[in-house]
């Protein structure tokens, strides 16, 4: 059984002179307890995907379905249970942070809104989860202006895991933070994902960080997942050439095609109000023909391509 | 930016950057509060508005301990022919340490005192509705957006198209007619609401649009989202969340709307729509001296300067609050 | 830095007036001034040119300052005291009081060769010859068409302003533009108006109208050729019959005159053409207009602030030696009278504890002290024709509350106070000087601006307000029947604001007005003190003293002794 | 671009539309009958009452403020009491003044202009430059002097430093000549020395608010990493904060600017009265206190005319100063 089921999920934005369709049509699934990593370029609508996934966007089309439940239009009243289910952490540990209250009453938040009163009392459990996420619980009666970022971020984490979710949507978490701060936060995460059983849909644009912590992965591109699939089957054999354009970026890690070294993708990313016909991809791929352009190629078995590696 | 692998093993969880020790965190109103005190502009000015308030509030008392009353007369000490004080600096003297009004002989003062209590009380109250109105339709309209906001800002550019000072001047009257009719004592206290009313519905938009401004900026920030996303109710998100972010403008634009509004009631005066004779008033006083300033420049002195002092220290006031709210800004 | 000099400089302006000792010094304005009328019985005062003023010298330009524009131009539509005061410069009229700046006045023949002939002695008929080479300024003569034309559009109601007595009296009715509709009628005259040649105009009464001659000094009477009215519009253009003529007119900013060629000085007793140019420049408040003329520089030298010198600014003009020969001050004919509604007020003892109650020298003080007013216990001014002095209630300079609570007898009448927003200070002296007797006063302001026709409505909801009075000639005849005569009294624009209506009185009135002018100024003041005396109607207050300050090359300027503001037909720039 | 300035102008437009209901509707409230002064002489209340009738004021006033409205768009007949055939753009007929009300804003009008304009741009220079430069010389004695003059200005009434310039500079030391109005057109000079103290005097209360916001903002954008990177890139130190700097600071001043020219336009009251020149804010006044029913409604209307446009000016200057704004 899935945790969550995206069917179709659509998200356009009206704009002058039409629409942006930041999100057209996605399609997965995440188990309990798995990770799934959400990777693309910037505005390839990974984010507002994350939006919509805890509802603070309204999906335009298709189905989201947690635990079984259709929550794609589910009313605030009717959403509050589920809310406690879903979770999610932000990007920017500045922005995130009400700065004119205590970090105990941050991290309480979700409970003294949903009216939850945990057995020994908020202010207990606020410090168990600073102590969870590795803060100090004295710190109880401070302000975020007195942490750094990576303290911060940690206080965002506990703040989510407040109402014990299952599923936790991490939008881009660490890339605001110093690169040594990142691995801290990746490892409390993977941490906490171990011992607590969490499944979290991790939104990031760094393929280094998504492979140390995600189990799946799936590949979007301008508004649409181009693949999917187990970790180790996306890094060792992409089968978009976008992934691979993708991965032929990160020097240390990409191990592949040994003769073809960095691919230099040309172009820019077309606009989300216009996209392509076909495959929207074709403008900047190598292998593009005539097919790619009349015809929109499926996501079938984990790769939306009409050409990918391997299969010829 | 990518990270090597061995970055990625795990490392122990602990504080990156140790907090100094002490349980308690202070907040930012506390900070403000700190830099405020260090601040000697602040302290003095804000003193000089706490005695100037302190003298407004204990006018009975002072007026037990002078001996003297705003109503008292004494026009044996006018000239007959110019009905100017007699003696020196407009009549200062032991009994009337800051002279005596030419014409109608009255404490100079005592009248100040009292004019002070009418002034103020007139200026706080419309501060404090006009912020009331002001952040309410800003947080409104910045939070809610859509047809609210465009409502809430048409109304506001309306409201900044309507010329003030002409519609103060001709609304006074009917308002009283409505009420009191032609023959009934209109009490001050009616005249006193009607400013405040006219200084409120005029005043609010320049705090709304501040509001609004700041709840823009604020509404798309992540710790909103981060209480939506765990279920916040509206009232929760707009007085919870929001509200103690905009502290810092409202105290600023409410410290500076204050001494706006006791120039703008002394402005008021001018053009003769206010409080009237014998209610003690520092706009209607410095309106009615204007005209000594040849003859009895002690008249324009005395409540001149004390009206100067008041603005000036809430101006002042205000500039050293903005400056301990933000600490980003100047200094 | 420019501020620093301005504080410095006002520092300099506090410390020296703060350093100079107030005392109470100065000698009292004259208050004696009273006016000897006649109507000139000999044809030659009525002959010009004027007699010239000694030291006069022709040129320049004559600069007059007021804060606000005047009301009206138009000749038929002027009645406020600037216009008055204006108006003779290019207006002339059928009569015209020569005066002498001292209270001698004599009624003379203006357009008309004499102030008029009574043709049957029963002030019925009168009749008026026009001189000869009375000249508009196109030089076309003025006839006794163009005069009876003028005083025939004043009947026209889409003129609003200017006198009526005219009108009323040849229609013989309050409704004269109902009963003569000028519209309809432009080539005819309104009854009793006929020009039986270019040199007659007759005037028929229905009753005797024994003060024509003064009536018809006022610019009403002026001539207008039928051809250049341009109805309301004249009014910022008249068509000049006078010594100047308007070349421009920005309404509120300013009015520019200049000689008319055509007019001639020999067909005028009263009028001179000394300077280049009248202007009056219109804007600045009365302490801007007071402290222009004192700084004396430039054309302000040659100018003069109509709005006379306000109270606050008098001290300093009074204490500038160099000021002295430079103001002008003069009791005036301007009296100020508390008003008692006697529709509400009936009970003549109320009336009278009033009058014993007032405190005449508190209210002058709040005015402005004596060089601005001198009190009065008479309706009519000392500057009237036969003014006998008398006080119907002795109390004092400051008014005897004992005497007054003694008069009410235990009563504590309420009392709605009427005050206009400009002066609450007099409200105010009011309110605890009439209290100190025993009543309850009520103080409502009414916008200034308004008060004068709220308070004319009879229904008017006040019981007591301020009035003021200056009468249009210096005849009991233009002030107690018009101030008191209770068959005049309609539903808006009364000036018997009391309100006040006593058959024996109105018949007292008729008496007086069917005497010969100049047996009634006796009579007047014996019904002046009748009123006081029996009714008590109003309170006497004080009558306005005129304190004006002109520019050290401004000369030939006097106060008119018919309605105390300065005059302009000497007036003339020191070369 | 242009879509925006449709949009405004429509918006514009329903304001304008509003001020005009509200002030037709409110001035109905008037304590003075505006018909008391159109009586005749000999007026009573049946007369009154033919009056009223006459000016259409018995009318439901849904028609009367249709009447108004078409008096400006294509002209009316306003009767032979008001000066007859009135052309468009009809705003009634003041009998206070005996002129149509346009004539009389044809002629206070430019005076109006004439003190706030160059006012403006007075105070707008020294509030800036004075700001610019305490910000520039933080700390030192001319900021501490900046900051005393622009807080003495803002807490100074202008009726009280008017009495005082003109006390001082016109009566006693007698170096500028009183405060009078002449067409620029007809001798600039005497334009701008009869106007001097006014612009004086109202630069110097609001060239005080200016100075302490383009301090604040310019220590604001100094510290914003573009002006360092500027600085490090080693531009110059005048080009940097000329045209860095100052663009950025500047961008919310032009807001208040605005804002405050479309209201002193719309309400120079007291600069006016102080000075005694008869611009529209005394006009209007008087039209007030005289009852003047259509003087008082066109002042308004053209006051709130001024706001708006100022408005208006303000978003399009926005656009240009910052490009980061777009207009939407």
């Amino acid at each position: 059984m899935s945790l969550l089921a995206v069917e179709g999920l659509t998200k356009h934005f009206p704009a002058r002179g039409g629409v942006v369709r930041a999100v057209d049509g996605l399609d997965f699934t995440v188990r309990a307890g798995e990770t799934l990593g959400l990777v693309g370029e910037s505005g390839c609508g990974k984010t507002t995907t994350g939006r919509m996934l805890v509802r603070l966007l309204e999906p335009t089309g298709g189905r989201i379905v947690f635990e079984d439940r259709d929550i794609t239009h589910l009313g605030g009243r009717a959403m509050r249970p589920l809310r406690q289910e879903l979770q999610i952490i932000f990007q920017d540990p500045y922005a995130s942070l009400n700065p004119r209250h205590t970090v105990g009453r941050i991290v309480a938040m979700p409970l003294t809104v949903n009216g939850i009163r945990p057995p020994g009392g908020v202010k207990k459990r606020v410090q168990e989860l600073l102590e969870l996420v590795g803060l100090n619980p004295e710190h109880y009666n401070r302000y975020p202006h007195e942490f750094s970022g990576g303290q911060r971020q940690r206080v965002g984490i506990a703040r989510a895991l407040a109402l014990r979710p299952k599923l936790i949507v991490a939008d881009e978490p660490v890339s605001a933070l110093d690169v040594s701060i990142q691995a801290q936060v990746i490892n409390l995460l993977r941490q906490l994902q171990r011992d607590l059983g969490l499944a979290f849909v991790f939104i990031a644009h760094d393929l280094a960080v998504v492979r140390h912590f995600c189990q799946r992965v799936a590949v979007m591109y301008l508004g649409r997942i181009v693949e999917i699939g187990e970790r180790d089957e996306i890094y060792e054999r992409p089968r978009h050439p976008y992934t691979r354009a993708l991965l032929s970026a990160i020097p240390n890690v990409a191990k592949l095609g040994e003769s073809e070294g960095r691919i230099r993708l040309s172009g820019d990313v077309p606009t989300p109000m216009n996209p392509p016909s076909g495959c929207r991809f074709r403008t900047r791929c190598w292998k593009a023909q005539d097919v790619c352009a009349t015809e929109e190629p499926p996501l079938t078995g984990g790769v939306a391509c009409h050409f990918p590696e391997g299969a010829s | 930016m990518s990270l090597s692998p061995e970055v990625l093993e795990p490392v122990p969880v602990a504080d990156a950057a140790p907090v100094e020790k002490g349980v308690v965190g202070r907040s930012p109103g506390q900070l403000a509060w700190t830099r405020l005190r260090r601040d000697r502009t602040a302290m003095i000015s804000g003193c000089t508005l706490l005695l100037l308030m302190l003298v407004a509030l204990a006018a009975p008392l002072i007026e037990v301990l002078y001996g003297v009353g705003p109503h008292d007369e004494f026009k044996e000490l006018l000239t007959r022919r110019g009905a100017i004080p007699l003696g020196y600096a407009g009549g200062v003297s032991a009994d009337h340490w800051f002279g005596i009004e030419p014409g109608t002989g009255r404490d100079i003062f005592i009248r100040m005192v009292y004019g002070l209590r009418t002034s103020i009380f007139i200026a706080l109250a419309s501060a404090l509705v006009t912020a009331g109105i002001g952040v309410t339709a800003g947080i409104l309209a910045g939070y809610l957006g859509g047809w609210v906001d465009t409502v809430i800002s048409w109304i506001t550019d309306f409201a900044l198209a309507l010329p003030f000072l002409i519609f103060a001047l001709a609304i006074m009257r009917p308002v009283e007619m409505r009420f009191y009719g032609p023959r009934d004592e209109v009490p001050v206290w009616f005249r006193v609401t009607v400013l405040i009313a006219i200084f409120a519905a005029f005043g609010w938009t320049s705090t709304a649009r501040l509001v609004r401004g700041q709840v823009i900026s604020l509404r798309e920030r992540e710790f909103i989202e981060a209480a939506r996303a765990s279920g916040a109710g509206l009232g929760h998100i707009l007085f919870r969340q929001l509200l103690p972010n905009l502290w810092a403008p409202i105290l600023v634009s409410f410290s500076l709307a204050v001494p706006a509004y006791v120039t703008g009631e002394a402005a008021l005066s001018f053009l003769g729509i206010g409080i009237v004779d014998p209610t003690p008033d520092f706009g209607a006083m410095i309106f009615r001296s204007i005209a000594y300033l040849q003859t009895d420049p002690a008249y324009v002195f005395f409540p001149g300067i004390t009206i100067f002092a008041l603005v000036l220290a809430f101006n002042l006031f205000g500039d050293a609050l903005r400056d301990a709210l933000d600490p980003k800004s100047s200094r | 830095m420019r501020m620093k000099v301005a504080a410095a400089a006002a520092l300099v302006l506090v410390v020296s007036a703060a350093c100079s000792k107030t005392t109470e010094d100065g000698e009292e304005v004259d208050q004696t001034r009273t006016a000897t009328g006649v109507i000139a019985t000999d044809p030659k005062d009525s002959l010009g040119p004027a007699a010239e003023v000694p030291g006069a010298t022709k040129g320049g330009t004559f600069t007059v300052i007021r804060e606000n524009k005047i009301s009206h131009l138009d000749p038929q539509r002027v009645y406020s005291f600037a216009g008055l005061m204006n108006a003779p410069l290019y207006a002339r009229s059928l009569t015209a009081f020569k005066d002498d700046g001292k209270g001698k006045l004599t009624l003379v023949g203006d357009l008309a060769e004499t102030p008029g002939t009574n043709v049957n002695k029963d002030c019925k008929v009168w009749e008026f010859k026009v001189k000869d080479g009375v000249k508009f300024e196109d030089g076309s003569p003025i006839t006794s068409k163009e005069i009876a034309y003028g005083i025939a559009r004043s009947f026209d109601p889409d003129l609003t302003g200017g006198p009526t007595y005219v009108q009323e009296w040849l229609a013989d009715t309050a409704d004269y533009d109902t009963k003569w509709n000028f519209k309809a009628n432009k080539a005819s005259l309104p009854p009793g108006l006929t020009t039986p040649d270019a040199k007659t105009i007759k005037f028929e009464f229905a009753k005797p109208r024994c003060d024509l001659p003064f009536a018809l000094s006022l610019p009403s009477s002026a001539p207008l050729p039928p051809a250049k009215d341009t109805g309301v519009n004249l009014d910022n253009q008249p068509f000049s019959s006078g010594p100047y003529k308007i070349t421009k007119h920005t309404p509120g900013v300013e009015l520019v005159m200049e000689r008319n060629e055509h007019w001639d000085a020999k067909t005028d007793p009263v009028r001179h053409q000394y300077p280049d140019k009248f202007v009056w420049s219109f804007g600045p408040d009365p302490d801007a207009g007071a402290n222009r003329v004192i700084a004396d520089t430039g054309g302000d030298a040659a100018a003069l602030a109509f709005n006379g010198v306000p109270s606050a600014l008098v001290s300093k003009v009074e204490g500038d030696a160099a000021l002295k020969g430079r103001t002008i001050t003069s009791p005036t004919p301007s009296a100020w009278r508390l008003t008692i509604n006697t529709q509400r007020v009936t009970d003549l003892s109320i009336r009278q504890a009033l009058n014993y109650a007032i405190d005449r020298q508190g209210l002058i003080t709040v005015y402005g002290g004596t060089t601005v007013a001198s009190p009065l216990t008479t309706l009519m001014p000392p500057a009237t024709i036969g003014y006998k002095e008398y006080d119907a209630y002795p109390a004092g300079a400051t008014g005897n509350p004992e005497k007054a609570k003694e008069v009410l007898a235990g009563k504590a009448p309420e009392l709605v106070l009427g005050i206009g927003d400009d002066s609450t200070e007099l409200g105010t002296q009011l309110k605890t000087n009439l209290e100190k007797a025993g009543f309850k006063i009520t103080v409502r302001t009414i916008p200034a601006d308004a008060k004068l026709d709220e308070t004319k409505k009879k229904d008017n909801p006040w019981d007591i307000w301020l009035d003021q009075w200056a009468a249009d000639w210096p005849s009991g005849a233009a002030i107690l029947p018009v101030l008191f005569d209770g068959r005049s009294i309609k539903a808006e624009g009364n000036s018997n604001t009391s309100y006040f209506n006593n058959d024996a009185i109105n018949t007292e009135f008729d008496r007086v007005l069917a005497m010969d002018p100049s047996a009634q100024a006796s009579e007047w003041s014996k019904i002046d003190e009748k009123i006081m005396k029996e009714q008590a109607p109003a309170v006497p207050l004080f009558v306005e003293v005129a304190y004006y300050v002109h520019g050290s090359k401004a000369g030939g300027v006097f106060i008119s002794s018919v309605f105390g503001y300065p005059a302009f037909v000497n007036a003339y720039v020191k070369q | 671009m242009a879509r925006f300035l449709i949009k405004r102008l429509l918006s514009v437009s329903l304001t304008l539309f509003a001020v005009s209901v509200v002030s037709f509707l409110m001035f109905f409230a008037l304590p003075k009958d505006p018909v008391t002064g159109m009586c005749p002489k000999n007026c009573n209340a049946e007369r009154l009452e033919r009056v009223r009738q006459e000016l259409g004021l018995n009318d439901p006033k849904v028609e009367q403020y249709a009447a108004y409205m078409k008096g400006i768009f294509v002209g009316r007949d306003l009767g032979s009491a008001q000066g007859g055939k009135c052309e468009a753009p009809c705003l009634g007929y003041s009998y206070v003044n005996s002129e149509a009300v346009t004539d009389t804003l044809g002629r206070v009008l430019p005076v109006t202009l004439s003190i706030v304009i160059p006012a403006a741009i007075l105070w707008l220079l020294l509030g800036v430059g004075l700001g610019m430069l305490s910000a520039l010389r933080r700390g030192t004695l001319v900021d501490r002097l900046a900051i005393g003059f622009s807080l003495t200005g803002a807490s100074m009434q202008l009726y009280f430093v008017g009495a005082l310039l003109l006390l001082i500079f016109t009566y006693q030391l007698k170096i500028v000549p009183v405060p009078h109005y002449t067409s620029i057109l007809d001798n600039p000079f005497d334009w701008a020395s009869g106007l001097v103290l006014a612009w004086i005097a109202l630069a110097f209360l609001f060239s005080a608010i200016y100075a302490r916001l383009a301090r604040a903002q310019m220590l604001e954008t100094l510290s914003e990493d573009f002006v360092r990177t500027a600085r490090a890139k080693g531009l110059a130190k005048r080009t940097v904060y000329g045209r860095h700097a100052l663009r950025a600071a500047i961008t919310p001043l032009v807001t208040i600017a605005g804002l405050d020219v479309g209201a002193a336009l719309g309400g120079t009251v007291i600069t006016e009265t102080t000075f005694g020149i008869q611009g529209l804010g005394r006009t209007a006044v008087y039209a007030v206190r005289g009852g003047d029913l259509p003087m008082i409604m066109a002042t308004v209307l053209i006051a709130a005319v001024f706001v708006v446009i100022a408005n208006l000016v303000v978003d399009l200057l926005y656009a240009a100063i910052d490009p980061r704004v777009r207009l939407s």
